[in-house]
């Protein structure tokens, strides 16, 4: 195997040795984690930005507009504008609003992403957390974000938030099984829950083809699953703005409903940041068995550009769903769930089970 | 890093929501309105009682949701374990495979997957 | 165990009411829609209009008939050129001027463009009811080009009053002709793109089939006309059954199914942009030479009586009852607006359903508030 | 059907009914008493069977109330104008027809909310569009005054 | 049997529609140069509107600073909204006869519907419509325009007033 150039843990290593050494234990310990932190926040706040961005930039195109293109050379200052609006803008108090709960709401949102950004491999030793049981981690943790969607439409006194909130309810007690069970289709195939192990078990070849049709099936499936997770179109049925005007955050004003408008890109970052490593092999560049050069050539390339390149992949595909289609009916939610999803889900695991007993996997 | 250092998160996280909380407080303008903190009706005020029930569906899907979910539990340890476990454990999960897919099925034909 | 899955109804749930409007995006305007739900199922929607409420009849009754022709622009604003022309049959119809052929040719070739107009932008506003935000920019890409050929003939993209009672106000623009045929060409490649878009959209069937229905002998008693009526096959297209200007001279078909559901009510729209279309082919090249306006006096007196003219608006039928003493001004006037009758029908036809399918269900009968209010 | 025979048919079923032509339409005037009834042989009768209620109107005639009902046949495809004046204008009352054509449910209340017609047996007699609570006098009255008019 | 077939034909069927619809976005995607949005206040100087298009009701002075109203109020009377008014005054001529002449043409945007019957009915075309389409104003009293400029006069040899009424 080609040596990769861009082993950053040797680095990471070398950072904590020095620090360790120079400064008292618990100082050291400090200024590592803030650094982490600090490293951390930026680089949230920074796709939180790019993906607003984005995603205007993306709807304009499809819809024959131009987007955003007033603020700074095409627009790219967009978003930051917008947030320092948002920032100054009156958070308007609710009338009998569930205070305690109406408040905790952002947090929790922001929480729960910002938690899973934690055990996400960005490249070779690129990651704060590295679980051994690293799916399970980012399942329990992107799923803790609806309940601040659940707190959010609840607390607001608001008949339409209320309706949104239980929407989004019934919609992420569906939907977490399939993208579960699409994660265990992948984790027979890998023999491992580690995220790091995932990808290295990529090497040669990542999932989605050597994984033959169930690996396909099962990216197709995680795909719509976890679009409906992070309540984006056609599944955004807790805002559903020609219904129930905003769902769940219609009370929400300022910077508070800032948080909602980027935790559900972080929430999509997220996602599709799982489907590139479960599937597309995270950061490991593409290599094609037998093309020496080729694949040398392709080690050049940074992985955590392998990794973002990905990641904003599955991010478009996503975005081009939202920009195409009408919105399902709670009903049909549920009934795409269970009488479609789930079924060819499980008979998915065990096509693939029997795969990989088989021996037939690449 | 190990995992107790989740907690890093969690606090960045939390400093990053009440920071804006407490700056947005201090920056964003203040001017009270007995119309404005009205909760949104499509400018009619609110009839009744805002929470409700909840409906029924709702406790029939989390049930089932239960039932999954703690399958997909089970699932992950063979899933890790499938290749060296081998042939034995593949039966062994089939069997309980059969079960659920009967449940989700009975479930099915008693139209209980259908959202009322 | 056998119950375990019948979800009983002892639980009682309060009766929750809702309020969808004034100020909601799916009622298209001013539009208030009371709302009572049990869970996410409609028991009963009562609409309350009256928001937009202008008096605009008793607005004509002080109004010489030439000047009633502007406000008719106001009542459906997107088929305001139909408006104008049914108050202008009335009056020519009344004093018995036969106006030149060339005047029923232009007029209904505008009528058609309106028409066309006016469903584009039902269907955008429908997809995005639906949540498919797309589809809006997608029909104004399209409508965009009838309001130019609008702006360039009659000085006015929207509200044209291009009628006057005798003919036009002015003759059509040099570049009509050719705009009109361009567009032709551009739209017959455009309107596939609505059915791989929409109408084949599988969300879509699932979201308007076997929803709403309204049948035959409802849509009759309930007066619903237009597109929403001939989906349950109520033949009530007025330029079939009572022809008028140039309606008689093609051919087209009156689009009628006989399902009745909110489908079948978009499917209707859809294929009668294909209609329009026809018409519009046959009726552009054969522009007959001639002028455009008859000389009528300035003031125009309708003899003592009542006169009633009818006309196929985009969204239905529209009439113009007029009561006349002889005098310069109408002694009162009635529009028989086309919204009026099918927003009746709403509660019978979203009794039942989600909250998800009364906008599906308002926006297939495509409802303009200010013609509701008048 | 066309006029002629139209006439010659209600004249058949009854003579009571004044028969007028119009300048399109013929037109049927009946008294209030029997109002309802006329509407129900139109609708029901075989021949006739107008069951397309497109138009009702409501005037103020200055001595009395009118109001005017435009019919269609969707079988037969004809059409005919029945009219009714009330006996005195500042109580006008008349029988609803919204039992025979529903659309009549709410160009009923439009009439009342603008005109000033109460109809007996409707099932929701209210303003449709200006407000229940503070609105007063009837607009399309030729008498109503209002003071923030414009007058051209 | 025939519902798996039917279950399968559903589930293939649908993701076709899908397929289908996501085709026709992802070409206007790609295709950049079918953008129509129109860059409003930057295509100003380029910006032309119809010679039709009726901005607003003006009056034509020619180079002389004459205009052609006589000042018979047919326009007034005709404006369905009363966003036209006429004033007149009495000029003593030469010979010494008195005539009517244009002393200011009050003309209220803020009122006006666009109708077109002035133009219509002026027997002079004393009044044309100009495109001119940017009405903001800050201050509602704007809108009420003079049509005749300061210090203009009736042009001569214009065909005498006809009297309508």
């Amino acid at each position: 195997m080609t040596f990769n150039i861009y082993d950053l843990t040797s680095f990471n290593q070398w950072v904590d040795k020095t620090l360790y050494d120079s400064l008292p234990a618990f100082w050291a310990m400090i200024i590592e984690m803030t650094l982490i932190g600090v490293a951390f926040l930026l680089f949230y706040a920074l796709i939180g930005l790019f993906l607003v961005y984005a995603e205007r930039k993306v709807c304009a195109f499809i819809q024959n507009r131009v987007g955003p293109n007033r603020v700074g050379p095409y627009g790219i200052f967009q978003t930051i504008a917008d947030f320092i609006k948002l920032l100054m803008k009156e958070l308007i108090p609710i009338n009998k609003a569930d205070k305690f709960l109406f408040n905790l709401a952002p947090f929790i949102v922001i929480i729960a992403s910002f938690m899973a950004i934690a055990a996400i491999p960005f490249g070779l030793g690129l990651h704060a957390i590295d679980f051994n049981i690293g799916v399970f981690y980012v399942m329990a943790v992107s799923s803790l974000g609806v309940i601040g969607v659940l707190l959010a439409g609840w607390s607001s006194n608001n008949k339409y938030s209320l309706i949104g909130a239980m929407r989004s309810g019934a919609q992420i007690v569906s939907y977490e099984l399939s993208v579960g069970l699409s994660m265990v289709t992948i984790v027979i195939l890998a023999g491992s829950m580690q995220l790091s192990t995932i990808v290295e078990a990529q090497r040669d070849g990542w999932f989605i083809f050597t994984g033959h049709v169930p690996a396909l099936i099962a990216f197709l499936i995680f795909i719509i699953a976890s679009t409906a997770e992070t309540n984006r179109g056609p599944f955004d049925l807790a805002e559903a703005e020609s219904e129930l005007t905003a769902g769940y955050h219609t009370e929400y004003s300022g910077i508070k409903f800032a948080f909602f408008f980027l935790a559900e890109y972080m929430n999509m970052f997220i996602v599709a940041s799982i489907a590139a490593t479960l599937f597309w092999g995270g950061w490991m560049p593409l290599h094609i068995g037998g093309w020496a050069g080729f694949n040398t050539v392709m080690d050049y390339i940074p992985p955590f550009f392998w990794y973002m390149g990905k990641t904003m992949v599955v991010i478009f595909i996503m975005m081009w769903f939202k920009w195409t289609f009408p919105r399902l009916r709670i009903d049909q939610l549920l009934k795409l769930e269970w009488k479609y999803l789930l079924p060819i889900n499980l008979f998915n695991i065990i096509l693939m089970a029997l795969i990989v007993l088989l021996g037939w996997h690449f | 890093m190990n995992s107790e250092s989740l907690i890093l998160f969690f606090i960045v996280a939390s400093v990053l929501v009440g920071g804006a909380l407490i700056f947005s407080g201090l920056v964003a303008p203040r001017s009270t309105n007995p119309q404005k903190s009205e909760p949104y009706e499509c400018g009619i005020p609110t009839q009744g009682k805002t929470w409700l029930q909840f409906n029924v569906g709702y406790y029939l899907f989390a049930i089932l949701f239960l039932v999954f979910d703690v399958e997909t539990v089970f699932l992950f340890p063979w899933a890790v374990i499938m290749k060296t476990a081998g042939i034995a454990a593949f039966i062994e999960i089939m069997i309980f495979f059969l079960i659920l897919g009967l449940g989700l099925l009975y479930a099915w034909k008693k139209h209980a997957l259908i959202w009322e | 165990m056998e119950d375990l899955f019948i979800i009983s109804d002892a639980i009682q749930e309060e009766e929750y009411i809702i309020n969808m409007g004034p100020q909601h995006p799916s009622t298209h305007g001013v539009l208030r829609f009371k709302v009572s739900l049990k869970g996410e199922t409609v028991l009963g929607v009562e609409p309350h209009c009256g928001y937009i409420h202008r008096g605009i009849e008793k607005m004509c009754e002080r109004l010489t008939y030439q000047q009633v022709i502007h406000l008719t622009d106001r009542l459906d604003y997107l088929s305001a050129h139909i408006n104008n022309e049914a108050v202008c049959l009335l009056v020519e119809n009344a004093l018995q001027i036969e106006v030149p052929e060339r005047v029923k040719y232009i007029r209904t070739i505008l009528s058609e463009l309106s028409r066309l107009a006016s469903h584009q932008l039902w269907w955008c506003a429908f997809g995005m009811d639906l949540g498919a935000l797309t589809t809006y920019f997608y029909g104004l890409r399209d409508r965009e080009p009838i309001l130019d050929i609008f702006e360039e003939t009659t000085g006015a993209r929207l509200l044209q009053s291009f009628n006057c009672p005798g003919g036009l106000m002015n003759d059509i623009h040099p570049n009509f002709i050719k705009r009109v045929k361009d567009y032709i060409v551009y739209f017959r490649k455009k309107l596939p793109e609505y059915d791989e878009l929409l109408t084949g959209n599988v969300i879509l069937q699932e979201r308007t089939n076997d929803i709403g229905f309204l049948t035959l002998e409802d849509a009759i008693s309930y007066g619903v006309t237009g597109p929403s009526g001939r989906a349950s096959g109520f033949a009530c297209d007025v330029r079939k059954h009572h022809p008028y200007s140039a309606y008689d001279k093609v051919e087209f078909k009156e689009i009628l199914f006989d399902k009745g559901d909110t489908f079948h009510r978009y499917k209707a729209r859809v294929e009668e942009m294909w209609e329009s279309l026809k018409i519009i082919e046959q009726l552009i090249d054969n522009i007959p030479e001639g002028d455009f306006v008859v000389k009528m006096k300035p003031i125009i007196r309708l003899p003592e009586g009542e006169y009633y003219q009818r006309v196929e608006a985009c969204r239905g039928e529209f009439g113009v009852y007029v009561l006349s003493t002889g005098d310069k001004y109408p002694y009162r006037v009635k529009f028989r607006s086309p919204n009026f009758s099918n927003l009746s029908a709403i509660n019978l036809l979203s009794a039942g359903h989600k909250i998800a399918d009364l906008v599906a269900i308002s926006g297939s009968l495509d409802l303009v508030i200010p013609d509701i209010d008048r | 059907m066309n006029n002629e025979q139209l006439k010659e048919k209600i004249r058949s079923i009854d003579s009571n009914i004044e028969i007028t032509d119009g300048p399109q339409y013929v037109t049927l005037s009946v008294s209030p008493a029997d109002l309802h009834k006329t509407a129900l042989m139109l609708k029901t009768q075989a021949d006739l069977s107008f069951d397309y209620l497109f138009c009702l109107t409501g005037n103020d005639l200055t001595d009395a109330c009118s109001v005017v009902y435009h019919l269609e046949s969707f079988k037969h495809r004809h059409c005919i104008v029945l009219t009714v004046k009330t006996a005195n204008r500042e109580n006008a009352v008349l029988d609803s027809v919204c039992d025979i054509w529903i659309t009549a449910d709410f160009h009923e209340r439009e009439v009342y909310d603008l005109v000033g017609i109460t109809f007996t047996n409707h099932p929701d007699m209210r303003r449709i569009f200006l407000n229940e609570e503070d609105w007063v006098g009837y607009p399309l009255r030729k008498d109503y005054t209002d003071n923030n008019i414009v007058l051209r | 049997m025939n519902s798996i077939i039917t279950y399968l034909k559903e589930l293939f069927g649908g993701i076709k529609t899908l397929l289908k619809g996501m085709m026709v976005t992802g070409y206007y995607f790609v295709h950049p140069r079918s953008i129509i949005t129109q860059q409003y206040p930057e295509n100003r100087k380029t910006l032309q509107m119809f010679d039709r298009f009726k901005g607003q009701v003006s009056m034509p002075h020619d180079e002389n600073n004459l205009h052609k109203c006589t000042a018979c109020n047919i326009c007034e009377i005709n404006c369905p909204n009363g966003s036209i008014e006429v004033i007149s005054k009495q000029v003593e001529k030469a010979d010494g006869k008195t005539k009517k002449e244009l002393d200011t043409y009050i003309y209220k945007l803020s009122m006006c519907t666009f109708c077109g019957l002035c133009i219509k009915v002026c027997p002079q075309d004393a009044i044309v419509f100009t495109p001119e389409f940017e009405h903001a104003v800050f201050n509602q009293d704007k809108l009420i325009k003079t049509l005749n400029k300061p210090g203009s006069s009736l042009k001569e040899k214009v065909k005498e007033p006809i009297n309508i009424i």
